[in-house]
């Protein structure tokens, strides 16, 4: 039997790498797709402990991870589509003016 | 491992069932070309295929060679890896999708074998799941192979892909839902035998007459997620040339109409298991059950080319308005007066 | 020990094909690696005896999350990355930022292996307190969901609807209002 | 049941109020009136069963729910009717009704929306009088008259165009709130002292206790209740609001501030007449108030020639005669003259809004005269009621006013008597001078003109065509229906109270006893009765001298009009002359004492100076708008440092949220 950690040690790397994406992309999809990696690997731990406590609701809460995410792209890409629309292009550093 | 998903066989019979099912996909999409070309011939009053072998038979063999002997191209700019990746991806998916889905009783093959064993690869608790999820796959073939091949028709054609089966898998997977509520379980094995037998001793208890609409809006989804006519829109020969698949050629080109077809072959399996209950049927015992299976097949597959050569293909924005404002809804009220009525006679 | 290869096999996938996501400036690539990477996850899920999810999984992330992301890329056809212009007044907002993230996560992952390493009991195997039974089957799942989470799964309905409407608003041209 | 009687009028206020934009006039008229008369009608039923019921346990009570609880403060919403809220529910609804049917005439020139509006207002009058009626305790009756007063500021400033319009209905809102915070005071007094704001409990607990002897709690509690009742009540020193009141449209003059609302003050204290009649301070100040009124109010409407204002001192100089008959103890008497008073004194007010229908907004007397022939149903109703308020016999007002007098001298107050009968005179003298003035002689106004000239009536008098002023037209049927059955009411009504000494038996008298004494345990049953025989020999050895004061009241009435037709009608030089000999006690009159200048120059101007100088110059500008711009300006110099760190750049901002998470988990390891 594969030990628990193991799975958290996988979902771990997967978030860091995640994270790590939305700092080394300069392309708003590709930082989207890093967020996605992101909500994977915490699915990955829930249904981890979700298994090793013997109840569903791991499951479940992925389930609403699930939701949460496809509402997140949905609306992450219709601000893409409309930003691009503005600049000709999809990287985060072009669209700095929202301060002061 | 898993229990759900091992479906307790012996390697050697799941060796054989896999063997089975995907030599019967490859000669059903191979009579389906036939087929098709003869049933358009006989609709518009012509022969069809005559010339190669009785009747044209073996016109499909014919085919094939002719597409295996064309030079492989790759327009300037396509996408190396892609483009190679699109009709494999779409042909895998076709194929794996028909994992799941049981084709029979037990049988022992006219004794060839020493016990019986279960007609169907993986009998899996999740199995309609499954099938609904690998078909959901499918749509990558296309959209890739329009985007790869780096070509305004192929792009439009895969963006029309992507938006139609996004759209129309909603109606069908709701239709879907309303037969597992009837069935009470996910697992197509379960649902075909919950349809065993009859009402009244006449009426074979299949879903179709419970969920008639459900029937034909499963039908309906069905045709517009295996973009065949009136569906065709990734194809649509007179507005983009031949869609996604216009920089294909030889192998690469063949592999699209055979997914559409083992797609097609899919479907009407599905449709067999869920609606028309599977391999019951009166007259044959149950180790022969295969053959009502493969006649319902046959019958839902002549429905399929029928239509295709029937009916005008729509225009993109009604296929959407129909989608979304008439299918849709029309499903998920079958579902909510489906669950309403398994509400009422469990209570 | 075959559950254990699988169990590398699917880790390996999951972890290689998320590296490469991040790895290479084509978001096609990007995007089809990741329906990879969640392939592999879900095939992590059924190991943990969680059929449903993993379909899930591939329906949702897959079948529909990942189609709208090509969709996008499709739709905006723009392949490659354009040089950044960086404005120099924010500390962060430097050329460099992108390895110091990377720093920043490999110094997570030692934190998070280190933290899992001081708990002891998380050594012991993930089916070791409870069967398979107790949390694979769907009906159970559907109980519990519609009963004790009956507001959340609500919650998201309405988010769902939101987040549908906010994206017609944004998506939608200037001009074509009417 | 008891609940149904204010629900008709506010459901009828609630319809109007929303949807009467959309309703004809018909509609919203006619359901407005209707709503009165079906409250009307239960209140008819209401009052049967109450007569029905032995005089001891004549109430009836009903508890909706608990309206407010807190400690042991307990309020339930709850009505109660016995002999004096009968009466007055009567009244209200009654006359009331009448003067909504008055009123659908009477404003039929204004558009649907408006007309809809004035219902609605008057509706939810209604509702809000009865509620102050009806209610069982403190708090509700103080919905109800803060109600009224809302009500009452909406009507006035109905006409919301006019300036004067505006600002009369503010005054009267700002004077009654005066009034209104010494009501709250009371209250607050009385639940201090007793614990409990319901009526009966705070009666059956003063009737324990022995009369107040001295200036205590019960007097101070009182008083200042007394104080509100001046505010709604038009008394000293609070009554200036009323004759500006008059702004508003006629029918709303004659309901709220004739015949109901400025009654409210004198039912309070009748409500409370055991409160009252322990703390004697109190009674002897409002007596005294009340006759005071009483005169000045008389002296000024002598003077005024405004048709509206002259009615309007006369009701201030009324009122004042009921608060000497509370003074004094004579509660009967004081609720039997409220109650005769709201007939012809609303019969007068819609009388001259008749008059000034006709002339279309024309209010100066001095324009007027010879209408007589013009108006014959105004002129006979107007006449009837004035002769009733001049108090001669058999009409109503005779039978009131003389009890009241009476037992102002039975009481021992010669002084107020005289006041009162003084009053009775200029009372008598003004109402015929106004008769005279107004339906005799010749006319002296041209009507278009005048209406164009004095248009301080909502009517624009285009709509009735010019040059109709040659030919007047009488009161149309609803208005002169209204005027009818008032005037047979301001005739016929006192004759439920004739005094014992000319054969009749106070049967009012007789019906209200058990409103103004405790409620009785059992045992004590036999005390009171004791009282009401001693009562009995008392007024049977009074009739003697009941029987001259009568005529000398009768006598005065008399003189006071036949003065006025002396001066007003044979030798009109007199009244020039009089003027002219006497011009500082003139100006002095008709400017009414200056008192609007006194208290402006004593209350407002120095509010408004310290408000202006000192709250507005210096706290305002200087603290408050120092405090705010300071933080302002902190809070901008601290942004203009910190405002670097926000770049725009989202991976910066996630960057600087992913330092803080690495750094939060190092620091949960590393401990």
């Amino acid at each position: 039997m594969i030990p628990l950690s193991h799975y958290l040690i996988v979902s771990a790397v997967l978030f860091a790498i995640g994270t790590a994406g939305v700092f080394l992309r300069r392309n708003l999809i590709t930082i989207l797709l890093s967020i996605e990696i992101m909500l994977n690997a915490v699915n990955l731990t829930f249904v981890a402990f979700g298994r090793y406590a013997g109840d569903v609701d791991g499951q479940i809460i992925t389930f609403f991870v699930m939701t949460v995410a496809a509402a997140e792209a949905a609306v992450g890409l219709a601000l893409v589509i409309a930003l691009f629309r503005h600049r000709e292009s999809l990287n985060p550093d072009a669209f700095t003016s929202l301060k002061w | 491992m898993v229990e759900s998903l091992t479906p307790y066989i012996r390697p050697a019979t799941i060796g054989i069932m896999i063997f089975v099912a995907f030599n019967a996909l490859i000669i059903a999409s191979a009579v389906l070309v036939l087929a098709e070309r003869k049933i358009m011939g006989f609709m518009q009053q012509r022969y069809g295929p005559y010339l190669v072998g009785p009747h044209g038979v073996l016109q499909p063999i014919a085919d094939i060679l002719k597409l295996l002997f064309k030079e492989e191209l790759r327009p300037k700019g396509a996408d190396k890896w892609l483009f190679t990746l699109a009709p494999v991806l779409s042909v895998v998916t076709a194929f794996v999708a028909f994992a799941t889905v049981p084709f029979g009783a037990e049988t022992t093959f006219f004794g060839l074998l020493d016990e019986p064993i279960k007609l169907g690869i993986a009998d899996v608790n999740v199995g309609l799941l499954v099938v609904f999820a690998v078909t959901s796959m499918g749509v990558y073939g296309i959209v890739l192979a329009g985007w790869a091949s780096n070509s305004k028709y192929s792009l439009f054609g895969g963006l029309r892909a992507s938006a139609q089966m996004i759209s129309y898998e909603l109606a069908y997977a709701t239709s879907l839902a309303a037969v597992i509520l009837l069935a009470g379980s996910l697992s197509l094995r379960e649902v075909v035998d919950a349809q065993a037998g009859t009402w009244l001793g006449f009426i074979p208890r299949w879903y179709i007459f419970l969920q008639p609409l459900g029937f034909i809006i499963y039908v309906i989804a069905g045709v517009a997620e295996t973009n065949r006519a009136p569906f065709d829109f990734p194809e649509a020969e007179q507005e983009l040339v031949a869609g996604y698949n216009t920089e294909y050629s030889s192998v690469r080109f063949a592999l699209f109409p055979q997914s559409e077809y083992i797609n097609m072959t899919t479907m009407s399996a599905v449709a067999t298991d869920l609606y028309l209950g599977g391999w019951h049927g009166p007259f044959l015992p149950a180790e022969y059950g295969w053959i009502w299976f493969l006649a319902k097949v046959g019958v839902i597959l002549f429905a399929y080319i029928w239509m295709r050569w029937t009916v005008p293909r729509y225009r993109y924005d009604q296929l959407m308005q129909f989608g979304w404002k008439w299918l849709f809804p029309a499903s998920v009220i079958n579902l909510i007066a489906t669950a309403a009525l398994v509400l009422y006679l469990d209570a | 020990m075959p559950e254990t290869f699988v169990f590398y096999a699917f880790s390996a996938v999951a972890i290689g094909a998320s590296t490469l996501v991040i790895g290479q400036r084509n978001p096609m690539y990007s995007v089809m690696l990741l329906i990879a990477s969640f392939g592999a996850l879900s095939g992590l899920y059924i190991q943990l005896d969680a059929p449903f999810v993993a379909v899930a999984q591939i329906i949702i992330y897959a079948g529909a999350i990942m189609v709208l992301f090509l969709f996008v890329v499709m739709l905006l056809n723009a392949p490659r990355e354009d040089a950044a212009e960086y404005d120099r007044s924010h500390p962060f907002a430097h050329p460099n930022i992108g390895r110091f993230g990377a720093l920043l996560a490999t110094l997570l992952i030692v934190q998070l292996v280190w933290a899992l390493a001081k708990v002891g009991e998380l050594k012991a195997p993930v089916g070791s307190r409870s069967d398979a039974a107790s949390v694979g089957s769907v009906v159970e799942m559907g109980r519990v969901l519609f009963t004790r989470h009956t507001f959340a799964f609500e919650a998201t309905s309405v988010l769902i609807l939101v987040a549908m409407v906010g994206a017609v608003v944004l998506a939608r041209r200037e001009g074509s209002d009417q | 049941m008891l609940a149904l009687i204010p629900l008709f009028p506010f459901v009828g206020f609630l319809v109007n109020a929303t949807m009467g934009k959309r309703l004809p006039k018909s509609v919203s008229g006619g359901l407005a009136s209707l709503a009165m008369l079906a409250s009307f009608a239960v209140s008819l039923i209401t009052v049967w069963q109450l007569a029905g019921m032995s005089p001891e346990a004549r109430a009836i009570e009903q508890t909706l729910y608990t309206w407010i609880a807190s400690g042991d403060l307990n309020i339930a919403l709850s009505f109660r009717v016995d002999p004096l809220a009968a009466v007055m529910i009567l009244v209200i609804t009654g006359i009331g009704s009448l003067i909504h049917i008055y009123s659908t005439a009477y404003m039929h020139d204004e558009v649907d929306s408006e007309f809809a509006r004035y219902f609605s207002y008057l509706n939810l009058f209604a509702s809000f009088m009865l509620v102050l009626v009806l209610g069982a305790n403190f708090p509700l009756m103080f919905v109800g008259w803060e109600g009224v007063g809302l009500c009452s500021y909406l009507l006035i400033g109905f006409w919301f165009k006019k300036k004067s319009a505006n600002d009369a209905g503010k005054k009267a809102f700002i004077v009654n709130r005066v009034g209104d915070y010494a009501f709250i005071l009371g209250m607050l007094a009385i639940f201090a002292k007793f614990g409990t704001l319901d009526f009966q409990g705070v009666a059956s607990a003063v009737a324990a206790m022995p009369v107040e002897t001295g200036f205590g709690i019960l007097s101070l509690a009182t008083l200042l209740l007394f104080i509100g009742a001046t505010g709604k009540s038009a008394q000293i020193p609070l009554y200036t609001w009323l004759p500006d009141a008059m702004e508003g449209p006629t029918p709303v003059s004659a309901l709220i501030h004739a015949a109901t609302m400025v009654t409210a003050g004198v039912y309070m204290i009748g409500r409370n007449a055991v409160l009252f009649s322990h703390a004697p301070e109190t009674l002897t100040i409002v007596a005294v108030i009340g006759a005071l009124t009483a005169l000045m109010a008389g002296t000024i409407g002598l003077v005024q020639n405004d048709i509206k204002r002259v009615l309007a001192y006369s009701t201030v100089s009324q009122l004042g005669y009921m608060f000497l008959a509370m003074g004094v103890g004579a509660f009967g008497a004081g609720i039997f003259h409220l109650y005769t008073h709201a007939f012809f004194k609303a019969c007068l007010f819609l009388g001259s809004g008749a008059v000034i229908h006709a002339l279309h907004g024309e209010q100066d007397v001095r324009n007027m005269g010879g209408l007589r022939k013009e108006l014959p149903i105004t002129y006979w109703t107007f006449l009837l009621a004035a002769i009733a308020i001049a108090g001669v016999f058999p009409l109503s007002g005779f039978f009131s006013k003389d009890e009241i007098l009476f037992e102002t001298f039975v009481e021992g107050h010669t002084l107020l008597w005289t006041i009162g009968a003084l009053t009775a005179l200029l009372t008598a003298t003004y109402m015929f001078r106004l008769v005279f003035l107004t339906f005799h002689g010749q006319r002296r106004h041209e009507a278009p003109v005048a209406a164009d000239a004095h248009d301080s009536h909502g009517h624009d008098a285009s709509s009735h065509g010019p040059g109709s002023g040659s030919h007047l037209h009488d009161a149309p049927p609803a208005m002169a229906l209204a005027l009818i059955v008032l005037a047979i009411g301001s005739v016929a009504a006192g004759w439920i109270g004739i005094p014992h000494a000319i054969g009749g038996h106070n049967e009012l008298g007789a019906w209200l006893e058990p409103s103004f004494s405790a409620p009785r345990v059992a045992g004590e049953a036999t005390v009171s009765e004791a009282a009401a025989e001693a009562g009995e020999a008392a007024e049977a050895g009074h009739a003697a001298l009941e029987l001259t004061l009568m005529g000398v009241s009768l006598a005065i009435a008399i003189a006071g009009i036949a003065f006025a037709y002396f001066v007003w009608i044979k030798r009109r030089r007199i009244a020039d002359n009089v003027v002219r000999e006497f011009p500082g006690l003139h100006r002095l009159l008709l400017n009414k004492y200056y008192v609007d200048e006194l208290y402006d120059a004593t209350i407002v101007q120095p509010i408004k100076v310290a408000s202006t100088e000192g709250l507005w110059r210096w706290f305002d500008v200087r603290v408050i708008d120092g405090a705010v711009n300071g933080a302002a300006s902190i809070v901008d110099g601290s942004a203009g440092v910190l405002r670097r760190l926000q770049s725009g750049s989202v991976r910066a901002y996630a960057g600087s949220l992913f330092v803080g998470v690495v750094m939060i988990l190092g620091y949960y390891l590393w401990r």
